[in-house]
């Protein structure tokens, strides 16, 4: 059942993703101005010999369809177009930056979501108490603040005031050749301002929903009846309320991956990590479509990832849910 | 005396999700082929437990669910076979008394608009006449003029039910159909609500379909029972009949089990008849009698064929085996 | 018979004043409600008292501030008065936060309850639909669009709206689904409304609390987004935007910390009292808290 | 011999937007071993209020215990520590509730949540537990207990998950089983198979049990005594068949006049006039009075005591001053 379901879910995913692919096609049709042009990039150095070969490449000048099958089977080929800035494949390009993007988003995910549960279940026990209020102005005011304002914030703190930990890059220059554990450590080191810049918003947001959440579930019936059988405190808390009170934490977690993606685009910009977000900011500024379209279509495939990884632990979490397609 | 309802053959089908991605869709027969008349002034109980059907049977016959087969005979039409809008501007003809009076009136409006809406969606009269029509009423179902202008959460279960009652008589319809319209409420308030439909239906000459599960309820309001089990009717009787000599051992046993101020402990009351287990699901109905799994008199045939409604007198019963 | 009800209140309050009554008994909401007020205020009388242009080089570049009376929040990288930058920034930031939160709220609202009240394969279709516009990152793919689009005001206020109506889909979707179940609804039309009507004078209304606190919440999303797009260059250059300044600014941050701050404090007041107003919307028109 | 359970003048507030409101007004009660008690009521009245005080499961805040006395086998249960609390909950006395849906945890299977209230009051390990649960589950009419023991609550009907709760609570063998309103949300066939099942599990395990419902109906089937409540208040107590047969308090004659009953047919049903007045609008007299055909000024002002005058106790100045 389960594997079918997991099947579905894959075939489902690339559907999607062949979705991201066609409105792609559309955007370079759409955009105003020669689609060669548009391929090629503004900034691209561009002369009537290459717009040629890129009108014969993509087959400007046949109708709609074959130029769209073109495309798609050059995707499917692993072929995302040219940059003709970078002089190199978008794919290879994009390839060398999705490994710190993905640590990034997903070091912050680990933590907002870590952090965020362990603060709203110690907030629900007293749901007037001190630590509420805190879990409450804090999610309030993490919601509001711009987060590459707070990088920018921390950037001028740790930079001037408090220089411990580096506000730039990912790795530092004098440790390029240093033992793997040296350069693990150091780009943990670069890896916690950028991290916790981008968790704190979502850190704020888990930290509340599971406060209410948590409290929802302590309401109900079975916890009554837990405590009718004797359980003690940490047993109702821990055992029969935190794994219901996760489920909606896991439904935002999954729903939040794509906005994730975005906060790490400007989490990059501001402390130069080396990922698909500073490249799609320096491509947008070069006018450089193909590689803005790749890191789309990569960073719609981590959040078709992430989905089916949310789907398939919200079954596991969820009996009620296993029997089900 | 007239057939005002005219009920055959109705069926009733739900899509299931699909099992998996090419299996083809099941379906759920909730209602299957159910056939009852109901006569003008009159009132008939259709009783059974949860997954009966009872629910569905009457609002598939008020084209509230839609039927999968089958014939409503209503006033000379078919109501299965009217257009939308002919069957919009029939709904004149049908009230209807829903079981929860917290959700059955809309938050939002004021219940003088509430029960004037019938008859601003029919176009009948001009506004100070539908005004007029709806202080009448207000009047009838015991409300006071100066609750015109309040909004539904601002009175009580039994009031709400009453304002219901008096939409459902807005535009003096002919069939009243009660979906279970005192079992959300104290008994106390029961009473009232109770005492208020059989007055009305003696006034007004109104025909109900009552829907409930309490045997009690329908023992007091209606003149005949149709007990479904199902999506199906295995007897159906007048009141007194159904009650006093119950011939189907599902009745028995609805019967047995419903708690009566008459049996005491005290007195070492110990249960008639006991039945085991849940009913089965709609899902895959038995090949047999659907009541062949719990009943105490089943018999080979019982799971082998399904027995059909046989008439005798004035009541119908479906079993191989009927007292 | 009648029964005297207990309490009697026999004056019908109206929903939309009872949610005002709880609304203003919450301190913070009101907080929010003049905080807005405050910010609405300054930056729309302000600019009447600030003539200058927002772009003129008024003064020595990286001028602290609280140190020429004149330009009591410093100057910018090229001389740029930061008082003014703020003053003029202001309302397109909010403008274009409206106007997306509007288109996102007509795109929302419109296609979840579609979905919601018909159900079946229209369902189906558009919550499909929605799911694809989900996986797309949304401040990526308004960036996509700004760049093809070339950026103005109304193209940076429609791509946000394009990339935001999910969520309120989803939320329509949702109470639509919840109350085209409920009873009253089906009463409406056991005396003969049409769909239409349903959907209008009974759901939408029913439905429309959560949908007030969504957009209001929306609104601060799409602020926090067109700062983000013109944080990244992607703004109307023609039309200043305190994510502007902070973009223009931030090359420098090291060396003078003020042009960057005081926008990035203006955009987070602003989106605070937004949420806060939505907050306290959403407790007012919870019927759990209207109890206590 | 002293009763199993006394309660004596409990007293519980609740703190509400109207101020504190009683919940419980001076509630005695008595439950004698092996017994069952009925206690009855409409919504409001405060029966649930009364088991959950037992079971020291008041929700707190808003609620407390103001004062009173709660015994069970002689030890005060309103002074207990938490950890003694724990110690009598599930083992000496249990309770099994309303909504049979929504009272297991539906993330676990029904067997481990049975094993789990055997482990929290037995030495004993997680095989024997389970081994344990499934003899319950025989035990209370389950059929194929090893295989639905490792059901979820989801995959069960009402009736086999209110089954699954009566297990849990005789998995201690308690003194004393409080079901609060256990069948309220069943069909009828299943409310019986419910009563008969309490009833054997009485009779086989020696338990007193405290039945809450607002059907007099249930009463007449399962309870030897009865204490009728309004408003927070018991207003009449006697054995069953007094009750019924001899209602004396007004609310209680109304009650079970206005019982549209199966064995009657036609007459006119009783009605009690108005609604159950909300707790935070209780005056200084009977809470009944306003909707009561008897009511002379002092009921208006003085509130009634339960006190034995004619047939049995009943709270009602109209009954002790013999106007009816």
């Amino acid at each position: 059942m389960t594997a079918s379901f997991f099947i579905r879910r894959i075939a489902y995913g690339l559907l999607l993703m062949l979705g991201v692919v066609i409105l792609n096609f559309l955007l370079i049709r759409l955009a105003p101005g020669d689609p060669a042009v548009v391929i090629a990039g503004e900034m691209g150095g561009i002369d009537a010999q290459m717009l040629a070969a890129i009108r014969a490449d993509y087959g400007l000048d046949k109708p709609l369809p074959t130029q769209l099958w073109i495309y798609l089977s050059n995707v499917v080929q692993g072929n995302l177009g040219e940059s003709f800035f970078f002089n190199q494949p978008v794919a290879t390009l994009i390839s060398a930056r999705i490994g710190p993007t993905i640590l990034l988003v997903l070091t912050a995910q680990v933590l907002s979501i870590v952090i965020g549960m362990f603060l709203g279940v110690i907030a629900a026990r007293k749901p007037n108490g001190p630590l509420s209020g805190f879990v409450s102005v804090f999610a309030t005011i993490g919601y509001a603040v711009p987060v590459f304002w707070t990088g920018i914030m921390l950037v001028i703190l740790f930079a001037s005031v408090f220089p411990i930990f580096p506000v730039e890059g990912m790795r530092s220059v004098r440790l390029r050749d240093a033992g793997p554990i040296a350069q693990f450590f150091d780009v943990a080191h670069h890896l916690v301002l950028p991290a916790f810049t981008l968790a704190i918003i979502y850190l704020a947001q888990y930290a509340r929903l599971s406060r209410a959440s948590m409290m929802d579930v302590l309401g109900s019936d079975y916890i009554r009846t837990a405590r009718a059988k004797g359980a003690t405190e940490q047993s109702v808390l821990f055992k029969h309320a935190l794994r219901n009170a996760a489920l909606p934490i896991l439904t935002v977690a999954g729903l939040q991956f794509g906005n994730l993606i975005s906060g790490a685009l400007l989490v990059e910009t501001v402390f130069n990590w080396p990922g698909m977000g500073r490249l799609a900011f320096d491509s947008i500024l070069r006018r450089n479509y193909p590689t803005v379209l790749g890191v789309l279509f990569f960073a719609a495939a981590m959040v078709v990832a992430a989905n089916i990884l949310t789907d398939l632990s919200y079954r596991w979490a969820d009996p009620r849910l296993r029997g089900r397609e | 005396m007239s057939t005002v309802l005219d009920v055959r053959d109705l069926t009733v089908r739900f899509d299931l999700p699909r099992p998996s991605m090419f299996a083809a869709r099941p379906q759920l027969e909730a209602v299957r082929a159910v056939s009852f008349t109901l006569e003008e002034g009159r009132a008939l109980g259709l009783v059974g437990e949860s997954g009966s059907g009872k629910t569905t049977t009457a609002m598939a016959a008020i084209r509230l669910t839609e039927a999968a087969g089958g014939q409503v005979l209503f006033d000379g039409d078919d109501l299965l076979k009217l257009s939308a809008e002919q069957m919009r501007l029939r709904r004149r003809d049908v009230g209807l008394i829903f079981q929860d009076p917290y959700s059955s009136l809309n938050p939002r409006a004021r219940v003088v608009d509430i029960v004037r809406e019938p008859l601003d969606l029919m176009d009948i009269g001009t506004m100070d006449e539908r005004m007029g029509r709806v202080r009448e009423l207000f009047t009838l179902v015991g409300l006071r003029e100066d609750q015109l202008s309040l909004f539904p959460h601002q009175f009580s279960g039994g009031q709400r039910q009453r304002i219901s009652i008096a939409r459902a008589l807005t535009t003096n319809p002919k069939l009243l159909v009660c979906d279970e319209p005192v079992s959300a409420l104290d008994v106390a308030i029961q009473a009232q609500i109770l005492n208020l439909l059989a007055r009305l239906k003696q006034e007004l000459g109104l025909s109900y379909l009552f829907i409930s599960h309490d045997l009690g309820v329908v023992r007091h309001v209606c003149d005949d029972v149709a007990v479904m089990y199902l999506g199906q009717i295995v007897e159906q009787a007048p009141v007194a009949t159904l009650f006093d000599a119950p011939r189907h051992p599902y009745t028995q046993a609805l019967l047995a089990a419903a708690p009566s101020l008459k049996r005491r402990k005290s007195q070492g009351y110990t249960r008639a008849m006991q039945i085991k287990g849940d009913p089965p699901s709609p899902i895959n109905p038995p090949k047999g009698c659907a009541f062949a799994a719990r009943c105490p008199k089943s018999r080979q045939i019982c799971t082998e064929q399904r027995p059909t409604l046989q008439k005798s007198d004035n009541s119908r019963v479906a079993c191989f085996f009927p007292a | 018979m009648t029964e005297p009800t207990v309490p009697e209140p026999y004056v019908a309050e109206s929903p939309g004043r009872e949610a005002w009554r709880m609304y203003s008994r919450n301190r913070t909401a009101l907080f929010g409600l003049g905080l807005l007020f405050v910010i609405l205020a300054i930056t729309f009388y302000g600019s009447f008292f600030y003539a200058g242009d927002a772009y003129d080089i008024v003064w020595a570049p990286h001028e602290p501030p609280m140190v020429t009376p004149e330009f009591p929040l410093g100057t910018d990288y090229l001389g740029r008065d930061i008082v003014t930058g703020m003053l003029k920034g202001g309302g397109p930031t909010m403008a274009v936060g409206a106007a997306a939160a509007l288109i996102t709220m007509v795109i929302g609202v419109s296609l979840g309850a579609l979905a919601g009240f018909y159900g079946g394969w229209i369902d189906t279709a558009l919550m499909r639909f929605t799911e694809f516009f989900q996986v797309l990152p949304a401040l990526l793919f308004a960036m996509v669009l700004v760049t093809l689009f070339s950026p103005s005001l109304w193209t940076i206020a429609f791509a946000i709206g394009v990339v935001s109506w999910p969520q309120t889909a989803r939320l329509t979707r949702a109470e639509f689904m919840k109350i085209k179940e409920l009873e009253y609804v089906t009463a409406a039309r056991a005396i003969g409304a049409k769909n239409t009507r349903i959907i209008w004078k009974v759901i939408l209304p029913n439905a429309a609390p959560p949908l007030i606190v969504s957009a209001a919440l929306t609104i601060g999303v799409a602020i926090l987004f067109e700062a983000g797009l013109s944080f990244l260059g992607l703004g109307d250059p023609n039309v200043m935007s305190w994510g502007l300044m902070i973009g223009a600014n931030r090359d420098q941050l090291l060396d003078a910390w003020w042009p960057v701050t005081f926008p990035g404090l203006a955009i987070f007041l602003t989106v605070l009292a937004v949420s806060l107003v939505g907050d306290g919307l959403n407790d007012a028109f919870n019927p759990k808290l209207r109890e206590r | 011999m002293s009763a199993l359970l006394e309660i004596e003048d409990l007293n519980v507030t609740f703190n509400t937007r109207y101020g504190a409101v009683t919940a419980l007004d001076s509630v005695s009660l008595h439950v004698n071993a092996g017994e069952t008690l009925g206690v009855v009521g409409e919504s409001g009245c405060g029966k649930s209020i009364t088991a959950l005080s037992v079971m020291g499961l008041i929700p707190s805040p808003p609620g407390r215990i103001a004062g009173g006395s709660i015994r069970l086998n002689g030890e005060e249960l309103t002074t207990a520590s938490p950890a003694r609390m724990r110690a009598i909950r599930g083992a000496e006395a249990a309770m099994i509730f309303q909504e049979p849906m929504t009272s297991l945890n539906p993330v676990f299977t029904v067997g481990a949540q049975i094993a789990e209230a055997i482990m929290l009051h037995q030495k004993v390990g997680a095989d024997q537990a389970m081994r344990a649960a499934v003899a319950l589950l025989d035990r209370v009419g389950i059929p194929s207990p090893d295989a639905r023991a490792r059901d979820y609550p989801h995959q069960l009907s009402g009736g086999m998950r209110q089954r699954v709760m009566i297990a849990m609570a005789v998995s201690c063998r308690p003194k004393m089983l409080i079901a609060d309103e256990p069948t309220t949300a069943l069909d009828v066939t299943v409310q019986a198979q419910i009563f008969d099942l309490l009833n054997e599990i009485q009779r086989d395990f020696g338990a007193a049990i405290v039945l809450i419902t607002h059907d007099m109906g249930a009463i007449a089937e399962m309870a030897d005594r009865v204490a009728v409540m309004y408003a927070g208040r018991v207003i009449e107590g006697a054995t069953a068949d007094d009750v019924l047969d001899h209602p004396q308090h007004p609310y209680a004659r109304g009650l079970i006049d206005c019982i549209p009953n199966i064995a009657k047919g036609d007459a006119a049903l009783r009605e009690i006039p108005g609604v159950v007045p909300p707790l935070h609008l209780l005056g200084a007299g009977c809470a009944f009075a306003a909707r009561c055909a008897h009511a002379n000024n002092r009921c208006h002002t003085e509130k009634p005591k339960l006190a034995a005058h004619g047939h049995h106790p009943a709270a009602c100045h109209a009954v002790q001053e013999g106007r009816i």
